[in-house]
């Protein structure tokens, strides 16, 4: 039997494990470094340090009652935390841990994780709708608005990346940063001087796509209570939180490997996968403190930010890329 | 177009002081108290529910049963008995109520008791489901204490 | 039946590797067929939109069979992603409330009038597609994007220049129509 | 021919578009809202990119063209669904509704 | 900015805001009419939590409702102890002794700096800042622990007595607060300026938002850190001394922009100006009872109409008692800041963003038991 049918669900499995592991302690990461930050302990009660925390929460996700509140749409509202999760953890299949750690190797991996994001949105457009809920509509509406307007300065930027790689294949522009950090793609200035700019205007978007503080305008508790997931309690709400969770980690693989060189070591030694991993810690790391760092920002100053500044820097070095790669 | 700039410069540079004050507070030590395994001292004048007062000599509570403390609660959460035992002068307190559920914590009863016959206690942690167990029968907290 | 272009007559099993893809390819038809259904016949609008939705990931997935990731994951990105997205904000913004759709006044005719026309243009479709020979031609390029961005920066500029001033038009004719109501 | 074999052949391809094409056309002429019609009117842009995609990949000599074809309905396609959320926004902000027999004033 | 809408009335759907929603700090409830994320009229919906304060105050004795007075304003319950106490006295014709002042003032203004503490924590998390919270809480509860102390409570306190003070401070207190106002002086800049009063982001969602004209607030009467934002100089610690206030050299910060912004920074600039007013308080401190002498259990004022009025930390306290000679008020008024600023709430709000609004409800620094009494 041929094993290339195997390989990809072997790997499916394996990063379902990995993804929901690192939900679950991604919200242990959260909280602890949410009250180092704020000078508490964080979880310390159940297990060393709370380390069972997330297993308790689980637990007690999974043993709720599922409430259908009255008035909304049954088979939607029941679809959408599935539709929120499935994306997320398709994504991980085409990321590329390592030079031989690789669901599968796509050629056009880059724009399949962009193709699977607009899932994501069309799940919590309709998790917000079914929900019949005017608190869950309006953050609905919010959240994709957002999550449009930064997927352009987003595209524009990686298409820079594209241009500079000159493939759509994660694995190919992981490879092409091979060596020091020299080689790493936010400090390519033979390509374009505002690489880290480049850089910052990407994760800024990746923190606005996965909705989190400071543009977490789709959650905006004290407006909109808890947003599109108002009325989901239970493992619903369990599968958007861990959904949330692994667009984290998507969008940090993605930017590690878009601008940090992926699993490139910084000095040129021992590249591997561990290297990918310290990466895409200190960025989520970096997530959780820029979350508990600043007040949330409001929609359409949001929308400003995207629109007056993100896009026109990110066109501007679009073009200064493309002169740069002309001229050199 | 200068407002432009200064918005974007001066922001980003306001956001990564922002980011360096809360990293230089992720180093520093916890302040907080972990509240079951370690408790807070309480200070002198903390005012905890009403307790009677001993008589060190005779191991009887001073309260005289005058019923200052009763006229001047605002909610009405005291209750006190005194009788007089045959062939004594003095009434002797036979009950004391406090019904917890209603009182503010004023102080007003202690301040009109001319006897020091109450107090507050420390009492800080009283927890119960059922709204009884906020009824104190004073006189029989004060036997326990011994 | 010779006039059937199939690119291989084996019979795989289902167990095999091909066995498989056909497999996935028969949920792709009926993730089509089943979002074409819940598009067209479902009651609440938003549930026409989902249907679209999987409708459109179907058909992603069959051009995805078809020999072209770039154009099926374009469709994912502009359908589910845009167009969706869109008439999903459509009906956020312009439905006065949900469930007001009984009482088909006077087209109470227009339903099996539609499944009709609908059923009939099906059938002649598909026999005209069946009964055609379709000629083949020698193949002459690759269909890697590669050549798909070099065909459509050359010989095929004009649609590319076209799309953008189609694109250009829609966006300025939207905000005018759109932003009229505001004041 | 085999059921697991389908997706090799073109037949199958143009069978799945006649179908979006009846669907669409069904759903055109029996929604009574415009977004219902514009929905329907999606699956007929659908149904023509299947049949371009399947023709480029079974009979087409360059297999760009049809890409690029399909590429370009579905900037229509996009550019068509803008326009019509646009319009049905100004049409509903004038006449309160979305339902087509409601909006005769549109007669002239 | 506000832009007036015109919309049809069927396009505009009302929205619950509370009494059950984390913005609104207790039990307000606001119905809004919301025409998408826009406010069309904003309604606030009082009531949910009265408890008649004023008519109690007729049914027990004068002392007997001075724990009430911490309950309305928990979060500067002190100032409402010392309206209350100031009208009494100003009924009864009791002389505080210097001392009592002193420690009046210095307790009731560490109290203002707890509440414009936690105002400024509670108004970061209504702007989905959470960690300044954190930081905030650190300072204010300094300050809690050396009011309980002395007072023995840390919220309602009821420390002040007709005729001075329940209980003198001793060297501790004074030593602690002297540290206490050394420590949030150096904190002050960066942990609460350089954090969050520079940040690029809230200053673009207060700058301009929430627009109160000095008239809107005359109109409805609404004073405190809201009038002061909008460029009206009044205090009642300046206008109108009472108690030793005209003895300390402090300012009233005034700001003129009339946004939110400027009520922030009003804030901030009396939790500095309530910082130097403890210290000038805290050299000067007399000696001598705390107490004043022959204060008769059971007060009987004169028959009469009295008024005093404090600065409390969110605008004008007044408390106007009158006396029919009986041991309880006849009637007593009590006039609540809050409520005249949230009266604001409905006319400013119009036309504003959801989001907006609700950044604007924190900059009045709503106490919702206050409102109600």
């Amino acid at each position: 039997m041929d094993t290339s049918i195997w390989r990809p669900i072997i790997y499916l499995v394996c990063f379902m494990a990995f993804a929901g592991l690192n939900a679950a302690y991604l919200g242990w990461c959260e909280r602890k470094g949410a009250g180092r930050i704020q000078r508490r302990t964080g979880p310390m009660e159940v297990g060393f340090h709370g380390l069972l925390q997330p297993l308790a929460d689980g637990l007690k996700l999974m043993t709720k009652q599922l409430l259908v509140p009255e008035g909304v749409d049954q088979i939607l509202f029941r679809i959408a935390p599935i539709l929120a999760m499935i994306p997320a953890l398709t994504s991980m299949v085409v990321i590329p841990f390592s030079d031989n750690i690789q669901g599968r190797a796509v050629e056009l991996s880059v724009l399949m994780l962009f193709a699977l994001a607009s899932i994501g949105m069309i799940a919590i457009l309709i998790g917000g709708w079914a929900s019949a809920n005017k608190y869950a509509v309006i953050s609905a509406a919010r959240a994709v608005s957002q999550n449009l307007a930064y997927e352009i300065p987003m595209l524009l930027t990686v298409i820079t990346i594209v241009m500079i790689t000159g493939s759509m294949n994660l694995q190919d522009i992981a490879m092409d940063q091979q060596g020091g950090f020299w080689h790493w793609n936010i400090f390519r200035f033979d390509k374009s001087i505002f690489m880290p700019v480049s850089f910052l205007i990407f994760f800024i978007c990746s923190v606005a796509e996965t909705n989190r503080a400071p543009f977490d305008m789709a959650e905006a508790e004290s407006e909109l209570i808890a947003g599109f997931m108002t009325e989901y309690g239970s493992m619903g709400f369990g599968l958007f939180m861990m959904g949330e969770y692994l667009n984290i980690v998507v969008g940090a693989c993605l930017t590690t490997i878009l601008f940090l060189g992926g699993w490139s070591c910084p000095f040129g030694l021992f590249p591997g996968v561990w290297w990918f991993l310290i990466k895409i810690y200190i960025l989520i790391f970096t997530f959780i403190w820029v979350r508990w760092t600043y007040p949330r920002t409001q929609v359409y100053k949001l929308l400003n930010l995207s629109w007056k500044i993100l896009i026109p820097f990110s066109m501007v070095n679009l073009l200064v890329t493309a002169a740069f790669i002309k001229v050199f | 177009m200068s407002a432009y700039w200064n918005d974007v410069f001066g922001g980003a540079k306001s956001l990564a002081i922002g980011l360096s004050i809360t990293a230089r507070e992720f180093f520093k030590p916890v302040i907080t108290m972990q509240y079951p395994w370690e408790v807070p001292e309480i200070p002198e004048r903390y005012r905890g529910h009403i307790e009677l007062v001993k008589n060190e000599k005779t191991g009887k509570p001073k309260c005289i049963c005058c019923g200052m403390c009763m006229r001047s609660c605002p909610s009405g959460c005291i209750s006190l008995v005194g009788k007089k035992p045959e062939g004594e002068k003095k009434k002797v307190l036979t009950k004391y109520e406090l019904d917890f559920t209603k009182c503010s914590l004023c102080g007003s009863c202690i301040e009109s008791c001319n006897f020091g016959a109450i107090r507050f206690s420390k009492d800080y942690n009283l927890a119960s489901t059922r709204k009884e167990d906020y009824v104190f029968d004073l006189l029989k907290r004060l036997e326990e204490q011994g | 039946m010779q006039e059937f272009i199939c690119q291989t007559s084996a019979n795989p099993s289902l167990f095999s590797a091909e066995g498989f893809v056909g497999l996935i390819f028969l949920v792709t038809i009926g993730l089509i067929v089943a979002g074409a259904l819940v598009a067209t016949c479902a009651r609440r609008l938003v549930r026409s939109v989902a249907g679209l939705a999987l409708c459109f990931t179907g058909v992603a997935g069959m051009y995805y069979f078809l020999l072209a990731p770039f154009v099926a994951m374009m469709q994912m990105l502009i359908y589910v992603g845009a167009v969706a997205i869109l008439i999903a904000f459509a009906i956020m913004m312009a439905t006065p409330e949900e469930g007001d759709l009984p009482g088909r006044r006077i087209s109470a005719l227009a339903g099996p009038l539609g499944f009709a026309t609908g059923a009939l243009l099906f059938a002649a479709l598909t026999v005209l597609a069946i009964r055609t020979p379709w000629q083949v031609f020698p193949r002459e390029g690759s269909a890697d994007m590669k050549h798909i961005g070099t065909v459509l920066l050359t010989s095929h500029s004009m649609v590319f220049e076209l799309i953008s001033i189609v694109l250009l038009i829609a966006i300025i004719g939207a905000l005018v129509l759109a932003r009229r109501g505001r004041n | 021919m085999h059921l697991l074999n389908l997706y090799n052949c073109l037949n199958t391809y143009l069978v799945v578009g006649a179908l979006l094409f009846g669907f669409g056309i069904y759903g055109l002429v029996s929604r009574r809202t415009i977004i219902g019609m514009l929905i329907s009117s999606e699956l007929v842009l659908a149904a023509a990119s299947v049949n371009f995609m399947a023709f480029n990949r079974f009979t087409a000599p360059d297999p760009a063209v049809g890409q690029i074809f399909t590429l370009f309905i579905m900037a229509i396609a996009a550019a068509e669904a803008a326009i019509a959320v646009s319009i049905v926004i100004a049409v509903y902000r004038n006449y309160k509704s979305i339902d087509t027999e409601d909006i005769v004033d549109l007669h002239g | 900015m506000t832009v007036p809408i015109q919309c049809r009335p069927d396009e505009v759907f009302v929205l619950n805001l509370g009494p059950q929603h984390p913005a609104t700090h207790g039990v307000l409830r606001v119905k809004l009419t919301m025409d998408g994320e826009y406010i069309v009229k904003a309604e606030p919906v009082l009531g949910y939590i009265h408890r008649m304060h004023e008519k109690m105050a007729e049914a027990g004795s004068f002392a007997q409702f001075m724990p009430n007075t911490a309950r309305m304003d928990y979060l500067h319950a002190l100032a409402y102890n010392h309206g209350y106490v100031l009208a009494v006295e100003r009924a009864a014709g009791i002389e505080v002794p210097e001392r009592a002042e002193y420690i009046r003032v210095i307790t009731v203004e560490l109290n203002r700096l707890s509440s414009h503490l936690l105002w400024w924590a509670a108004f970061l998390l209504d702007l989905g800042g959470f960690t300044p919270l954190l930081y905030a809480f650190d300072d204010r509860e300094r300050i809690l622990d050396l009011l309980e102390r002395i007072t023995g409570s840390r919220l309602t306190y009821c420390y002040f007595r007709f005729g001075g003070v329940y209980n003198d401070i001793d060297d501790e207190f004074i030593a602690g607060t002297r540290d206490f106002i050394k420590r949030l002086r150096s904190r002050l800049p960066r942990m609460y300026h350089d954090l969050v009063t520079h940040n690029i982001i809230l200053i673009k969602r207060l700058k301009d938002i929430g627009f109160i004209t000095p008239e809107q607030c005359r109109k409805y009467g609404a004073t405190g850190p809201v009038a002061r934002g909008s460029g009206i100089n009044y205090d009642v610690r300046k206008n109108e001394p009472y108690s030793v206030y005209p003895e300390f050299d402090f300012d009233v910060p005034v700001y003129t922009e009339c946004d939110s912004m400027a009520r922030y920074m009003v804030r901030m600039d009396e939790i500095e100006q309530s910082l130097r007013i403890i210290e000038q308080a805290l050299d000067k401190l007399p000696d001598g009872p705390v107490k004043a002498k022959k204060v008769p259990k059971i007060l009987k004022p004169a028959a009469g109409d009295y008024y005093a009025a404090v600065e409390a930390a969110r605008g004008a306290f007044g408390c106007r008692l009158v006396c029919d000679g009986g041991k309880s008020a006849y009637r007593l008024k009590l006039r609540s800041p809050t409520f005249s600023n949230l009266s604001l709430f409905g006319e400013v709000a119009e036309g504003m963003l959801l989001a907006d609004a609700l950044a604007f409800m924190g900059s009045l620094d709503l106490v919702i038991p206050e409102i109600d009494r």
